[in-house]
């Protein structure tokens, strides 16, 4: 059942960040970084991936956006909040239009530092989740096979 | 030769039978009544044709001595009142049409002469039976009957939505039944002449119910029906009057006793009024105009029945134009039928545009099999008939239901049908898996083709592997909308009453002709083909009747499986780009809210409708004349 | 006539790095309008400059966006040098300068990766990206940081780069252009990445005039301005000239990308061996007062500061206006009547950032 | 009948796993091409089995039985390939299971997944007739319709249909999901349709189309393998060199629209397949 | 037009070794001068002036004068460095290694140890 382990797939959102971190994210995937050594693939589409990793703070705007992505995720599912600003709000928590953290809309399980975040920390980040996501399945498991319907938040 | 009394009964009582309840529906008002008659005729009809399949001997040819002196004299009488009426009614005709009534009392003018200026030897047996004639006899009896028994209500309904027509239902009726019999009559008539005058009366038929709503524009279609039946009815008088001399009666026969090549000229002339008939290119136009005729009559005369009358004829003159350059002309019209109107199929969303343009294209397959005219192609084409009739007509007579419950018939406005509507759904599902899909009907016939045209006529196999793309293309993207639901989408009112007794019929018709196509083959076009040249053809493998039987199988047991699962799985809205607002709604631009909207493709500006209709017209014009030319 | 099809394109989508969100309304896969939903990264940066310490803002001001991290940083404190009427050493204008035209070689190389994966072309990507990582290792070297340089400051910069770091850089440049020509020459002849962008998203020169574009954008449909022209810092000692191509569609903008990496390559050398000995930062005295536009080339465009003192050490408005929401209207104008397959191609030629438009 | 029931009884068992190492293999083969490590080798393996263990959701309850059924028809197409026959009835096995994915797609009504379907079935308007035409040429060639006749017969299928073969090359790059033509369904994620034809599947019925898909390319291989039949061992090379000519393609090449899809598949079709068939009918018999 | 443009690169990648850092297995050294994460380096030294505090952009450091400790929050921290410039008792510093990630939220206190009482009498 070790599998979670060896394929977690990932979707990225900017939940309003300035792109520092995103283009990090996407360094990961490119040859030097190279996650998918990890069997880590992008995927783009929340229903397929066991890892939402959201870079930027959450504005009022993306609050629901954000929602709906981790509603739509299978089980057991990870959350790696990547970047000061997807951590606390960062350097724009003062702003009007930004609630802060990614906590205060979804669970956050992994929390990266970072401004921008370096890939090599993502790649920490991403690896300590899995720890978790296979808690999370082993957990599941037990619950026994049911999986009863889960609530999107 | 010696005809067993029953089979030779059931024949006559086909041909007149229907008249009967055609006379009385002239006459009758009530709606009660009408309905009742329509049932009973329909009922008696269907049975006969059922129960002449059943007595025939297996394999056998009858040949049926009509032993009447006036039978004669009623079709020359009938024909004079055909010719005479359509040049009445051509009165009304534009100046542009005005070429038709010339047509029309030319054929005339030939006939009469072929009649009365010439000395033919009189015909012992104008009207013969063979197991593929009975087969057809089946389908225009349970087909045509249970078209017939669905249309009351349709009718009843469409006049009630469309109170500014003048309802001229009584003539409606008559000529539903006179068109059953006429039929029959070219199903069976193997004298010429006669086979003449029932075909002349389907044209009648088609001209006048195509005309029925008497709008300027069915007025218009109506004529253009007519101007092309006429062109087809000129040539069948030119090929009466070429095959009858005086030494040979002017019957079917020539087709299958002169030797291949000798009566090439009239089975060219005959094959070109089938090619009209059938409404190949370049004379598909006038089944397309067909179309605004009330749907039980685009089902019965637009592409289950008459339009097969078309086909059929072409498939008799098969051992006559078998290994000719016309016969290889003749496939070859059929091909480039066959591949342009399904591409044009894909272009359109309307439902009856497409179902006519697939029928259109479905009949070029079958003319192109009768052209290359081998056992295994006619096989084919006679089980292309088959499945094509059933299936075709569910699939009208679902869109005419859905019409009346969603109010359109444009496929776009069928979306999720099998959620609101689910028995409809399941008809047109039926029927549309028979038109193309493995191991359903069609496909066997697709299948038996490809492998003969592989040996005879590889050009045909190329034409054959292009069209199979583009039918595949409109028949799923339909599908798909069926059974696209949205969210929240609930059942309503569903089928009702004698259309819902025709539709679910020719469902269990349908899957029964895709499950049990070996009994049909064994029964009807095996003997059929072992009775036209002599030797047994084994198509069917038992290793590959065994494949189709497990294919079709799993259709029915995958289902049962899938909804055995002990548990109902978490639901999820669909993916909207993270912008979901509830159910299959997103925020959209401007912060608006959309409910998905969702429109197959018709590539219109790939596959250019006008273009495609140009060239491919051009190109059958010209197979057509060198066809006749060669001949 | 059933419905049409809308696909609800972003906020969140794989093609787009940044949210944003394009009611597409098709038929068949043309789009026929494209009508677009924003405000998904606007994070108040203009308003926080109203709370912020000046000198604070800079680091606010880098992070308007984390691709031309170091334009933004550079505009923000030239205006505020402006209104401070500071000069600031020649030695920092140069590093400006250098660390600048790095920014926009890695901005346009990932963007040339972007492009790749927009029309699917994975490999492309990969390698683009690669190279990028080679330079993101000199920029690190030199400021400390991988994207966020966070080496501008009000009054000059807060590093030195030594002779020696220098020096090994223009070399690890050499190499870097070489391997980056091999990916150039991919994107210029290969007949595939022809065929999705050659005659795609035309934009006509007066239309590109006419709707405000401005950058490569502007330049792929022929208009040579490039605001460096207004020779900012030392644009005005070397020698260079705007790059233009003629067609406006993609292909076009695309190249004057390239060209702009090779011709960014050249400014980075001409810099290092013009830049003088000295101080790379002055003190600052005192606090803004004044209005001021500064106006600045990025990656993307022609960028604009405008910044308003009332000598206090809180900014009373700070209105940034970016290149690419200069762009969105021409970017508008060119999806209507495309095809799917070809939006992502499209909207990329731009070169959207959101981050900057939206702020 | 005994060797037919053992090609289906290794087709059933040895298929996925060839399947999946040879996607595997291609995974790794792509990211050194791109100068990448790449995953592991039995990356898809891991793959499918989390998928299996996932808590899928759905949208509709119709859509995970086409899922179903598309793997069971890929599944019956490929055991009367391997049962040795007739291979008109695998391409038109194979087709019902494409239009059971495109339907499970239409199913759930959503944009993505809708365009995605529209995409699959425009693929396979454009490869079918070259399927067709191949399966003709073989028989022309090769004097049968069935798999085993044909590759019991001896003849260098290739060497009489080069053209055939290459317009089947052209088939299946677009029926491998590789660029240029992967329209419906790319592995890649940063495409216009997110995922396409998938979007809407998760879970199990997402790991059901990874496999099924290691099936049909095993399938599809053995097509290749069948123009070279007249020496099993060459096929077997043969099969393995197209599949990695198809990874090398799949990385050197923008993915381009359905319309040049369509034309270029069709264009193959007629000037490749159309003509080879003619110089086989009129040379060869 | 040509076509395979790419090929060369291809084959020359898949030829080379992948150009891939292996980390975590092999960690790089990060340049010199890089900015990795921020670390209180010597608190002894430290006189709680709070400048870093106030001149932090986003209020990651907090300083407690009256209890001698010196807090920082590293979900704020956008490891600017500035800190480390203003300290005057340059207890601060700017590490290469970056700060990784951890699961569970918390403040990092460092107190400065009370000092050996020095009897100084002034
Ligand atoms: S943490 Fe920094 S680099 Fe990342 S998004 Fe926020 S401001 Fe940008
Ligand atoms: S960007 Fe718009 S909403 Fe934000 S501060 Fe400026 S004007 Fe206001
Ligand atoms: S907000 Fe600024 S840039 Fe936009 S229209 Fe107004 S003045 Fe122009
Ligand atoms: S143009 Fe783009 S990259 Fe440049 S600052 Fe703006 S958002 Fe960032
Ligand atoms: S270091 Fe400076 S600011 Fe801090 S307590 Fe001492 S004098 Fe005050
Ligand atoms: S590095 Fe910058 S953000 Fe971090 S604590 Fe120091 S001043 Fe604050
Ligand atoms: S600036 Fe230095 S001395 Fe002052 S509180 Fe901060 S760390 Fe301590």
């Amino acid at each position: 059942m070790a599998f979670f382990k060896k394929s977690p797939w990932l979707l990225h959102y900017d939940a309003s960040s300035c792109n520092g971190c995103d283009i990090e994210v996407l360094a990961c995937l490119t040859p030097i970084y190279d996650v998918e050594r990890f069997g880590i693939v992008n995927t783009g589409n929340p229903k397929h991936a066991d890892i939402l990793l959201i870079t930027g703070a959450v504005n009022v705007q993306n609050e629901e956006i954000v929602r709906n992505l981790y509603g739509q995720m299978p089980d057991p599912k990870v959350v790696v909040a990547a970047g000061a600003c997807a951590m606390s709000g960062g350097v724009f928590q003062d702003s009007y239009n930004v609630l802060g953290g990614i906590d205060k809309v979804i669970p956050v399980d992994v929390y990266v530092p970072g401004c921008a975040v370096r890939p090599e920390a993502i790649i920490d980040g991403v690896v300590q989740s899995l720890a978790i996501l296979e808690r999370k399945a082993a957990e599941l498991k037990r619950r026994g096979g049911s999986g009863e319907p889960e609530k999107p938040s | 030769m010696e005809t067993p009394l029953k089979a030779q009964h059931l024949v006559i009582f086909l041909l007149l039978f229907p008249l009967g309840p055609a006379l009385l529906l002239a006459a009758v008002r009530g709606a009660g009544f009408r309905r009742l008659l329509v049932g009973a005729g329909a009922a008696a009809t269907a049975a006969a044709s059922v129960a002449l399949a059943a007595v025939l001997p297996s394999g056998e040819t009858l040949w049926i001595a009509f032993a009447s002196p006036f039978a004669d004299q009623a079709v020359i009488v009938g024909e004079i009142v055909v010719t005479l009426f359509l040049l009445a009614a051509c009165r009304r005709i534009r100046r542009r049409e005005a070429w038709i009534p010339v047509v029309i009392a030319a054929q005339g003018l030939l006939l009469g002469w072929a009649e009365f200026g010439r000395d033919l030897p009189p015909v012992a047996t104008p009207l013969y039976v063979d197991p593929f004639s009975a087969l057809m006899a089946a389908i225009i009896g349970i087909v045509g009957g249970l078209i017939a028994l669905y249309s009351p209500g349709y009718m009843a309904d469409h006049h009630r939505r469309h109170p500014e027509e003048k309802d001229r239902r009584r003539g409606f009726f008559f000529l539903i039944f006179l068109f059953l019999s006429a039929m029959f009559g070219v199903v069976f008539a193997n004298h010429l002449l006669w086979l003449y005058f029932f075909w002349e009366i389907t044209t009648l038929c088609s001209f006048l119910m195509i005309g029925y709503t008497g709008t300027e524009e069915a007025t218009r279609n109506a004529f253009r029906a007519l101007g092309m039946n006429a062109l087809g009815g000129l040539a069948f008088a030119l090929a009466i009057v070429l095959a009858g001399t005086s030494s040979s009666a002017p019957t079917l026969e020539f087709a299958r006793v002169a030797a291949p090549g000798a009566a090439l000229l009239p089975a060219a002339l005959l094959a070109f009024a089938g090619l009209t008939k059938s409404a190949q290119l370049p004379f598909s136009s006038w089944l397309l105009g067909a179309m605004v005729a009330p749907t039980p009559v685009s089902a019965l005369l637009h592409s289950s029945t008459m339009v097969k009358a078309g086909v059929f004829v072409v498939v008799k003159l098969a051992p006559a134009l078998h290994g000719t350059r016309t016969g290889f002309l003749l496939a070859l019209v059929g091909g480039t039928t066959f591949l342009a109107a399904a591409l044009l199929a894909v272009t359109q969303s309307h439902a009856k545009r497409v179902l006519a343009w697939s029928t259109v294209s479905n009949l070029g397959l079958i003319v192109a099999c009768a052209g290359v005219g081998t056992p295994e192609t006619l096989w084919a084409a006679a089980m292309l008939i088959l499945f094509h009739a059933v299936a075709k007509a569910l699939l009208f007579l679902g869109v005419g239901a859905i019409e009346h419950r969603v109010g359109s018939r444009d496929i776009e406005d069928m979306g999720g049908l099998i959620a609101t509507r689910p028995r409809l759904a399941i008809a047109m599902i039926v029927g549309i898996l028979g038109m193309f899909l493995a191991p359903f009907g069609m496909l066997i016939s697709k299948w038996a083709c490809l492998k003969a045209l592989a040996d005879h006529n590889l050009l045909l196999a190329v034409l054959l592997a292009f069209g199979s793309g583009p039918t595949l293309f409109f028949w799923t993207k339909w599908l798909g909308k069926l059974i696209s639901v949205p969210s929240g989408a609930r059942a309503s009112d569903d089928v009702v009453g004698d259309e819902r007794l025709a539709l679910s019929v020719l469902v269990l018709l349908t899957a029964g002709a895709c499950g049990l196509f070996p009994l049909a083959a064994a029964w009807f076009v095996d003997p059929w083909i072992l009775g036209l040249f002599g030797a047994p053809l084994a198509l069917l493998t038992r290793s590959n009747l065994l494949i189709m039987a497990a294919m079709l199988g799993m259709l029915v047991i995958l289902p049962a499986i899938s909804f055995l699962q002990p548990r109902e799985p978490r639901r999820v809205p669909p993916y909207l780009a993270g912008a979901n607002a509830g159910g299959d709604a997103f925020t959209g631009a401007l912060g608006a809210t959309h409910a998905v909207s969702l429109r197959n493709y018709y590539l219109a500006d790939f596959f250019e409708e006008n273009a495609i209709v140009r060239t491919a017209t051009g190109l059958a014009l010209l197979l057509t004349v060198g066809m006749l030319a060669l001949a | 006539m059933g419905q049409r099809t809308i696909i609800p394109f972003g906020p969140q989508h794989p093609v787009l790095p940044e949210p944003i969100h394009l009611d597409l309304v098709m038929e068949d896969e043309k789009v026929v309008e494209a009508i677009p939903s924003i405000g998904f990264i606007h994070r108040g940066l203009e308003k926080m400059a109203e709370k912020k310490d000046f000198q604070e803002m800079a680091y606010i001001a880098e992070r308007i966006c984390g691709i031309c991290s170091f334009i933004h940083s550079m505009g923000y404190c030239q205006a505020i040098e402006a209104l401070l009427k500071l000069e600031i050493p020649k030695r920092a204008e140069y590093l400006r300068v250098i660390w600048s035209e790095m920014s926009r070689i890695h901005s346009h190389l990932l963007w040339l990766g972007l492009t790749a994966d927009a029309f699917g072309f994975e490999s492309l990507f990969m390698h683009s990206w690669r190279v990028r990582e080679k330079l993101l290792d000199l920029i690190e070297e030199t400021s400390g940081g991988r994207v966020i340089f966070g080496v501008c400051k009000v009054g000059g910069v807060r590093r030195d780069v030594d002779a020696e770091t220098l020096r090994r850089a223009l070399e690890a440049l050499a190499a870097l252009e070489a391997e980056y020509r091999e990916i150039a020459g991919v994107f210029s002849r290969d007949a595939s990445v022809k065929r999705r962008m050659t005659g795609i998203g035309v934009l006509p020169k007066e239309d590109a005039r006419a709707l405000g574009a401005v950058g490569p954008t502007l330049r792929g449909s022929g208009v040579a301005w490039d605001a460096r022209r207004l020779q900012y810092a030392v644009y005005g000692e070397l020698d260079w000239a705007p790059i233009t191509e003629e067609a406006g569609d993609c292909q076009a903008r695309c190249l004057v990308r390239i060209r702009e990496i090779f011709q960014s390559f050249d400014l980075i050398r001409q810099a290092a061996g013009k830049i003088s000995d000295g101080p790379v930062a002055v003190k600052v005295p005192g606090n803004p007062r004044g209005e001021y536009f500064a106006r600045l080339e990025q990656p993307r465009g022609e960028v604009v500061y405008y910044v308003k003192g009332n000598g206090t050490k809180n900014l009373q408005r700070f209105r940034v206006r970016t290149p690419t929401f200069a762009n969105l209207p021409p970017l508008l104008k060119i999806l209507q009547g495309c095809e799917l397959s070809d939006v992502p191609v499209i909207v990329l030629t731009i070169d959207p950032c959101i981050s900057c438009a939206e702020r | 009948m005994k060797t037919a029931l053992l090609g289906v009884v290794l087709w059933l068992i040895a298929a996925p796993l060839v399947g999946g190492l040879l996607a595997g293999a291609d995974r790794i083969l792509s990211a050194r091409l791109q100068g990448r490590v790449g995953p592991p080798l039995l990356q898809p393996f891991y793959d499918a089995l989390k998928l299996w263990d996932k808590r899928g959701g759905v949208v509709n309850r119709f859509q995970n039985f086409y899922m179903v059924a598309f793997f069971a028809f890929v599944l019956a197409s490929g055991a009367i390939f391997f049962a040795g026959g007739d291979l008109l009835l695998v391409i038109f096995a194979l087709t019902l299971a494409g239009v059971m994915l495109a339907l499970g797609a239409w199913s759930t009504h959503s944009p993505y997944s809708h365009v995605g379907a529209e995409r699959e079935i425009l693929q396979m308007m454009a490869y079918e007739p070259m399927l067709l035409l191949a399966a003709v040429g073989m028989y022309l060639a090769g004097r049968s319709f069935h798999v085993n006749a044909l590759a019991s017969s001896g003849i260098p299928l290739v060497l009489q249909l080069p053209g055939v073969f290459l317009g089947f090359l052209l088939i299946l790059t677009i029926k491998l999901r590789k660029s240029p033509f992967d329209l419906s369904a790319s592995h890649h994620a940063h495409q216009e349709l997110v995922r396409g034809i998938t979007t809407e599947y998760s879970g199990r019925s997402l790991a059901l189309f990874e496999i099924a898909h290691w099936y049909e390319n095993v399938l599809l291989l053995g097509f290749v393998w069948l123009f070279f039949a007249f020496n099993p061992a060459l096929g077997v090379a043969a099969a393995l060199a197209v599949y990695f000519l198809e990874v090398v393609v799949d990385n050197a090449y923008a993915r381009l629209t359905w319309k040049v899809t369509v034309r270029a598949a069709w264009i193959a079709a007629a000037i490749l397949g159309a003509t080879n068939l003619a110089v086989v009918k009129l040379l060869l018999r | 037009m040509p076509h395979l443009v790419i090929a060369k690169l291809l084959t020359k990648s898949a030829a080379r070794k992948p150009s891939t850092r292996l980390y975590p297995a092999e960690k790089r050294a990060p340049p010199k001068g890089a900015r990795g994460r921020l670390v209180m380096k010597q608190i002894e030294t430290c006189v709680f002036c709070g400048v870093c505090g106030k001149k932090c952009p986003t209020r990651a450091i907090a300083v407690k004068r009256t209890d001698k400790t010196w807090e920082l929050d590293r979900l704020k921290c956008i490891v600017c460095g500035e800190c480390v410039e203003i300290c005057p008792k340059d207890c601060l510093a700017m590490e290469g290694e970056h700060a990784t990630a951890f699961v569970a939220k918390k403040i990092e206190t460092h107190v400065q140890k009370p000092k050996p009482a020095a009897s100084d009498p002034t």
